[in-house]
């Protein structure tokens, strides 16, 4: 177990190496780069020169990139061009990661409560209207682009639940602790603040949700198909026992298996749709951080964006894998 | 009165779009307390459908059960699913044939014996891991309190059977239904569950249905048997002898297509020709019909009737002479 | 020519995809005016930003973001007038300039203290000069310090770049005098742009205000422009709250004019258009900055505030002459003004209170000639012009940019799609092309790649140079009008106005130079003049909307 | 130690559906499968109408005809008039025929990035599959590289590295993430095959290895590699709309896409709802159709489902 999580971290340094390599290679290649971006073209050849100069950009490329590895090394990614003007890029994200992790959270915690009860009732009523309405409805779920029904659930729902459709918090005199705001308001006390926080939650993690709801919902489906008719539910079956025991003890923990390697996947598209959604209400997270930064091609932040979600995304997998390896028996006890 | 008595019972599946399939046509039995009862047949006979028919553990849709089962006074097919609940596990136990598969792979043992134990005795979990240690101990589990802890992969085949055993055992059910339950084991191992059944079930004066194809499994256990084709009966007797003078071309070709040690030596095996996918169903002839080499043209046009021949029942137009022996007479 | 050069590189001041006009200046004038009418006193304006402010210190700014912040907080030597580009006295009462017009003597005012309670007098006046002149290091760079470079020129280490900047002396506590290399029609009005607010010396010091390094990809600032401006303004710096995204500044209660109503001034950074307008009408908001213009009668009917700044841009099709011969013919340009429905295209593309374009300059800048009248539609006539021009078979590359809005240019996918849709109509074809405006659009517009192009031009001053003498003064311009004989007449003319010292002989020189261009040379075709404008809730009073978007929230009131 | 199931094995997983021999009886069941005929129908119009739309779109689709009725000031467009079934977009062009032609695009957006996603990793995939050793090793670590970025970030991310967006940048970069999805697909049909007896046997009788690659192990890797095409096409539609919203999509709009109309309208989604609602549902219908047909194609080739 430790010389497999050591194989896939020592994994994860090499994709990342190779991959700020890439990404930074291509940066550079981009007519203008940086020099385009603080002087916005306004550059004669004289100041553009100057500048290059200024920030080392004559040097070869693989010693600009060193130079970059040897200061990302002491935290600094460099300065948001368009995110956050002047802030550093490590800050952005550290400020913003909060938040896209809060999201992201209820999110899968709606899908999930959503989906696999939905997937089992489908799944026990296999080939039912019910069955066969849910399969569509994810279906649909997966054709609906994300960012549209974001818009739906904002410019609807919202006004019709009364719920706040953008931001993290109204502007209330909240104390930062942790910078998730639903636990700060409980840590300080400050309950109103937590509640206030999860009123922001609900309609941008139901639009989130939607992705790993579609998942969640057919490979719990799936599953627990596959469980049903394994010879153990009916040895249970023959035991007598209840339904609830039987679904809960006998389908269900076998059937979370899978669904448990999915919710790890889920988090690529949960990173993916949260720069939609999170655009969309202007929810201050990584995604809407690299929302803008794509629209105002922020390279730095981007570039340390897209790295933090890669190592996010490796990592979560990683724990998925190893949690995996917990709650499954044949794999913890071989 | 029989402890139980099956009568008349059919199971028919039905999918959307597809043909009905009876798979259980009018099989009828008897079981004593006490008693072990032989189902036999080729894998397809319907002797599984049968114990599942019992059982109560069909699918609810798609499978149509029709006829009577009735265990102690009480048909178990009119009962209602919370019902017939109460009767798994306490009064009707079942053991299946792959231990491996059906033991659930991700609760310990322990867990898997004592939740029968708690749901039909009422024990708390404490309570009902002592019993469950007496229990694997009892079906020749080394250390169970070390077993109780483990996972299904975590034991041999055989200690899964046994685990197996123990939990259909663990409430001193009346009736105990075992299909195949030695199919998916080592030979030398199958004997010993064997044994191991035979003494449980005398101890504890269950009745046992053994559902086989193995027709050694039988000789060893049995008191009756009940051979199945095409889901019907056609030829129940006593074992002895039936083993003796197989009537029905169908028992006879089992009991030759077995080697036999006594057999003189270069004597031939003579397998029953084709397979259960060549049956015809049983409406206006007699399935086994393209299969058997007695079989005359009555047997393609008439459905054969249940015959009563002083205690053996015999499904056939053109049983076989006794005393016949199999292979050179056979055609083939 | 310090100048020419300086204004050429003006037009892409802003960051383009802020959709803000950069282009702000600043001064104050608070202390001159007749402020406030009796709004109520105290309360918080909270106010939509499109961005984050890049930094505090105006001098290194070059985004509306942090303009918009810091012309709360700090104050000129001269402000403008509000709601208009004339200059007028804010920390200096009074300035002059000598015969020559290189000397300005400035009086300053007495008994204004920075924030830091030390005092405002004519050290700290050269202090902050002499700090501007003497940047060092990454200080000098066009990135940071381009303001400076643009209206000034070079540093005090950079010999080979002249600056207009040549000394200031403290006569006494309440007298500064400033003196140029040069004379030009644009001093002192670039005094009042924010970038050249006066600091607090002693503020600058402490927090290592020129410490500006070049780290990496980017610039990082020293603390004085992250976390203490310290200016003599209305407000006070309050916190950047990065976790919220808001910045927060407070009521200065020794401020020396006429102090601010407002207790609380917060900009609330919410980088998506439309969520500025739903966070103004949830009431989470009182304001935001260029509302779209669909958006305005909707805003309207909801009770909010529109207000429309008088326009002072313009937005213009370019036609470089360089690639395509035909271009070089009059005739053909002309074709190319009529075959435009300009009147069409400003009431279906534009806001409310656009205007179609007669010339280089809105009718508030001097030299603006009223003589001159827009050609109308009329494509039978372009396409005879056309023809007569031999230029039947014309096929032009049409450039337009991408990832954009300006003020004058709202939505330039629309409007190219309007003027495409005219020359089509009049048997042009064209090869289009369009290209991030930041992401190469810019630059091959400038090497005369394109043959049609769109642009504009928000205006800094009310002076006619910053408006005619940026597009044409020089003749290498993206108009390629060196390519025509009368080019360089119209380059020359250009600097012949802005050096003449006489106000009346030089608006005259401009008119006439505002005729030529449009009935002789006509080296592109100005479309519109379109007004940027600001949405506020009913209850705040007191903002007056400025075209050069030179906003004080010092006077504004909540309730 | 094999934990769990990653999104890598996931797609192996897929390769094992393969099998000429699974063809005709999947197609038996495909042909009274009410969902796959659902799906079918779909994609059948919106394939006839991509291709005959130019002539059956009643207007010219980016002539902006009805611009004197456009105020921006206002914020009016164009209604729905004799000759204009749906009124006129932001700058007066025809919006239903931008519909109907947008379905060109669309289809050209999906057909495009589906073959090129299923060119690349038919390459990488028959090269690791095929030679196995280290041009395995080195196949499949660019895989895993591109493997571990969320797929739809990774599209934006290189959409975003262009330096002028076009349609054929799009294209790209939702292509681009599925090369490794179909070259895993294709590498793990591969290796199962290169045991399997038909290629032993092929090999014994000293047929050239490349003939057994195309003549006996590509084919029999066509069926997950087909359900999977079925599902890019989905997705690229989808994820099309994403990166014009984003700002990374194509500029130029003379030639209209429907994620292109959808993503470019956000700004009056909640003033001229319909001009986003219209391009929003073609889309989803069109994304469901591909998704239905995928799915169904999936269950049915799948030999576990074969009963």
């Amino acid at each position: 177990m430790l010389r497999y999580t050591i194989r896939r971290l020592v994994q994860l340094v090499g994709v990342v190496l190779v991959l700020s390599m890439l990404l930074f290679a291509w940066l550079r290649l981009l007519p203008g780069g940086p020099v385009s971006a603080l002087l916005g073209e306004r550059a004669t050849p004289e100041s553009r020169e100057a500048l290059t100069k200024q920030l080392g950009l004559d040097q070869p490329i693989f010693v600009q990139y060193f130079k970059f590895l040897g200061r990302a090394a002491t935290g600094d990614f460099g300065v948001s061009t368009g995110v956050q003007p002047g802030d550093s890029a490590l800050e952005i994200f550290l400020q913003r990661f909060p938040a896209t992790i809060e999201l992201s959270f209820f999110a899968i915690l709606i899908a999930i409560a959503v989906g696999v009860p939905l997937g089992y009732l489908a799944a026990k009523r296999r080939g039912g209207w019910f069955d066969n309405l849910s399969v569509i409805g994810s279906l649909i779920g997966v054709a609906v682009p994300v960012f549209f029904l974001a818009y739906l659930l904002k410019d609807v729902a919202s006004s019709a639940l009364g719920l706040p459709s953008q931001g993290r918090q109204d502007a209330i005199d909240a104390t930062r602790v942790t910078g998730f705001f639903t636990l700060d308001g409980l840590i300080t006390g400050e309950i109103d603040a937590t509640l206030n926080a999860l009123e922001h939650l609900i309609l941008p993690a139901i639009a989130l949700a939607t992705i790993p709801f579609a998942v969640i919902f057919r490979i719990t489906r799936a599953a627990v198909l596959d469980v049903l008719d394994e010879d153990f539910v009916r040895t249970a079956e023959s035991k007598g026992l209840t339904a609830p025991v039987i679904r809960r003890r006998h389908v269900l923990r076998n059937a979370m298996l899978p669904v448990v390697t999915t919710i790890g996947l889920q988090t690529g598209a949960l990173l993916s749709g949260a720069v939609l959604t999170e655009k969309v209400f202007s929810f201050a997270g990584v995604g809407q951080a690299l929302a803008i930064g794509f629209e105002r091609r922020d390279y730095p932040v981007l570039l340390l964006l897209i790295i933090m979600a890669t190592i996010v995304y490796v990592v979560v997998n990683l724990l998925v894998d190893l949690s995996y390896a917990l709650i499954d028996p044949r794999i913890r006890t071989r | 009165m029989a402890l139980l008595e099956v009568r008349d019972l059919s199971v028919v599946f039905q999918r959307k779009g597809e043909a009905p399939f009876h798979a259980v046509d009018g099989v009828s039995f008897d079981v004593e307390p006490g008693q072990t009862v032989g189902l036999v047949g080729e894998s397809g006979c319907g002797k599984s459908v049968t114990s599942l028919a019992i059982m109560g553990l069909l699918p609810k849709r798609g499978a149509k059960v029709t006829g009577s089962v009735t265990y102690d006074g009480t048909d178990l097919l009119k009962l209602s699913d919370k019902q017939m609940r109460d009767k798994r596990g306490s009064e009707l136990g079942m053991v299946f044939q792959d231990p491996l598969s059906s033991l659930n792979p991700v609760v310990p043992i322990g867990l898997q014996v004592t939740e029968v134990l708690e749901r039909h005795r009422g024990l708390a979990r404490k309570e009902a891991m002592i019993e469950a240690k007496d229990l694997l101990d009892k079906v020749g589990i080394p250390d169970p309190n070390r077993r109780l802890k483990e996972y299904p992969h975590q034991l041999s085949g055989g200690m899964r059977q046994r685990a197996l055993i123990a939990i259909a055992l663990a409430c001193r059910p009346k009736l105990l239904i075992a299909d195949e339950p030695t199919t998916a084991l080592d030979v030398t191992i199958q004997a010993q569950i064997l044994s191991l059944m035979k003494e449980l079930v005398q101890d504890l004066g269950t009745a046992l249905v053994m559902i086989t194809h193995d027709l050694g499994v039988v000789a060893g256990l049995c008191d009756e048997v009940n051979v199945l084709y095409g889901g019907k009966v056609v030829e129940k007797a006593m074992r002895h002898r039936l083993f003796a003078e197989p009537r029905h071309p169908y028992t006879h070709g089992l009991l030759a297509s077995i080697p036999r040690l006594d057999a003189p030596r270069g004597e031939k095996l003579t397998p029953i020709k084709g397979s259960v996918a060549d049956n015809i169903p049983w409406t206006s002839a007699c399935a086994f019909a393209p299969r058997c080499p007695n079989a005359l043209d009555v047997c393609r046009s008439v459905t054969p009737a249940e015959e009563d021949q002083l205690g053996r029942l015999l499904r056939c137009h053109n049983p076989v002479v006794p005393g016949t022996p199999a292979a050179e007479e056979v055609p083939v | 020519m310090v100048h020419s050069v300086t204004a050429r590189r003006r037009w892409v001041a802003a960051i383009g995809f802020l959709s803000v006009s950069a282009l702000a200046l600043s001064g104050c004038a608070q202390s001159q005016r007749d402020a406030g009418s009796g709004g109520k006193e105290g309360g918080t304006l909270t106010f939509g930003a499109a961005g984050a402010p890049k930094l505090f210190d105006p001098f290194y700014a070059t985004d509306g973001e942090t303009f918009r912040v810091s012309r709360q907080i700090f104050e000129g030597l001269v402000g403008f007038k509000p709601g208009t580009a004339e200059v007028e006295p804010a920390l200096a009462t009074k300035y002059e300039p000598s015969a020559d017009g290189k000397t300005w003597t400035f009086t300053l005012k007495e008994g204004v203290k920075f924030h830091d309670d030390t005092d405002f007098n004519a050290e700290a006046v050269c202090f902050n000069f002499n700090r501007w002149y003497n940047q060092k290091g990454a200080g000098q760079s066009d990135a940071v310090s381009q303001y400076w470079l643009d209206n000034f020129g070079g540093f005090a280490t950079t010999p080979d770049k002249p600056s207009l900047y040549k000394s200031c002396t403290a006569k006494d506590a309440k007298t500064a005098v400033i003196e140029l290399n040069e004379v030009t029609s644009q001093f002192p009005s670039v005094l009042g742009f924010t970038s050249f607010s006066i600091s607090s010396p002693d503020a600058l010091k402490k927090y290592d205000a020129d410490n500006v390094q070049a780290a990496g990809d980017a610039f990082t600032y020293p603390a004085y422009a992250n976390e203490h401006p310290t200016g003599t303004g209305p407000f006070k710096f309050g916190k950047y709250d990065k976790a919220n995204n808001t910045v927060e500044l407070v009521k200065n209660d020794a401020y020396h004019g006429t102090k601010a109503k407002l207790d609380k001034i917060v900009f609330k950074i919410i980088p998506d258009e439309t969520a500025r307008k739903q966070a103004l009408k949830a009431g989470d908001i009182d304001g935001y900055d260029l509302p779209n213009a669909a958006d305005w009668a909707g805003l309207k009917t909801d009770g909010f505030n529109v207000a429309i700044r008088p326009a002072f841009n313009v937005f213009y099709l370019g036609i470089n002459q360089k690639n395509n011969p035909k271009l070089a013919d009059l005739k053909v340009r002309q074709a190319i003004q009529y075959a435009i429905n300009r009147e069409q295209l400003v009431k279906s593309q534009l806001p409310e209170g656009a205007k179609v374009a007669t010339q280089f300059m809105p009718d508030t800048v001097n030299g603006y000639n009223k003589d001159v009248k827009a050609v109308g539609y009329d494509v039978a006539k372009a396409k005879s012009l056309l023809a007569e021009a031999g230029a039947t078979d014309l096929t032009l590359k049409f450039y337009w940019p991408s990832e954009v809005t300006r003020p004058y240019m709202p939505s330039p996918k629309d409007l190219f799609g309007a003027i495409s849709g005219d020359l089509q109509a009049a048997g042009i074809k064209l090869e289009v092309v369009t290209k991030p405006w930041n992401g190469g659009y810019l630059t091959d517009v400038d090497n005369g790649i394109s043959d049609l192009f769109l642009l504009g031009w928000t205006g800094d001053n009310g002076t006619a140079h910053n408006w005619v003498g940026t597009f044409f003064g020089r003749t290498d311009n993206r108009f390629n009008t060196g390519a025509s004989a009368w080019g360089a007449t119209l380059a020359a003319d250009l600097a012949k106005a802005n050096s003449e010292p006489n106000e009346a002989n030089r608006t005259k020189l401009y008119e006439e130079i505002n005729k030529k261009i449009m009935d002789e040379y006509l080296p592109a075709i100005p479309i519109s003049h379109s007004p940027p404008a600001l949405v506020l809730k009913s209850d705040i009073k007191g903002v007056v909307p400025s075209p050069l978007t030179d906003e004080k929230f010092g006077p504004a009131s909540k309730g | 130690m094999a934990l769990g199931v990653s999104k890598k094995e996931k797609i192996d997983g897929l390769a094992e559906t393969a099998g000429v021999s699974l063809a005709a009886s999947a197609w038996k069941r495909l042909k009274r499968s009410p969902v796959f005929l659902i799906g079918a129908t779909i994609i059948g119009i919106f394939v006839v109408l991509s291709i005959l739309s130019p002539w059956l779109a009643p207007q010219d689709p980016s002539v902006p005809m009805l611009i004197d009725q456009v105020v921006k000031a206002r914020n009016e467009i164009p209604p729905p008039q004799p000759g204009h079934l749906l009124g006129g977009d932001l700058q007066g062009r025809d919006f239903f025929s931008r519909l109907l032609v947008g379905s060109q695009q669309t289809l050209i957006v999906g057909v495009g990035a589906t073959i090129i996603g299923l060119t690349g990793g038919l390459i990488l995939g028959t090269l690791a599959g095929a030679l196995g050793g280290w041009v395995d090793s080195v196949v499949m670590r660019i895989v895993d590289v591109m493997l571990s970025l969320p797929s739809l970030l990774l599209a934006f991310s290189i959409a975003a590295m262009f330096a002028r967006p076009s349609q054929f940048t799009v294209i790209l970069a939702v292509s681009i993430v599925q090369i490794p999805v179909f070259a895993r697909l294709l590498r793990g049909s591969m290796l199962a095959q290169r045991h399997s007896d038909h290629v032993l046997a092929a090999t014994a009788l000293g047929v050239k290895k490349g003939a057994i690659v195309f003549r006996h192990m590509l084919p029999n890797s066509l069926s997950p590699v087909i359900v999977q095409s079925t599902l890019v096409l989905a997705t690229a539609i989808i994820e099309a709309a994403a990166l014009s919203f984003l700002g990374l999509g194509n500029p130029d709009d003379r030639l209209p896409e429907w994620g292109q109309m959808l993503g470019d309208v956000q700004n009056v989604f909640d003033t001229h709802p319909h001009l986003a609602a219209w391009p929003a549902i073609c889309i989803i219908i069109v994304a469901l159709g591909f998704t239905l047909m995928g799915e169904t194609l999936r269950e049915a080739l799948d030999p576990k489902n074969r009963r």
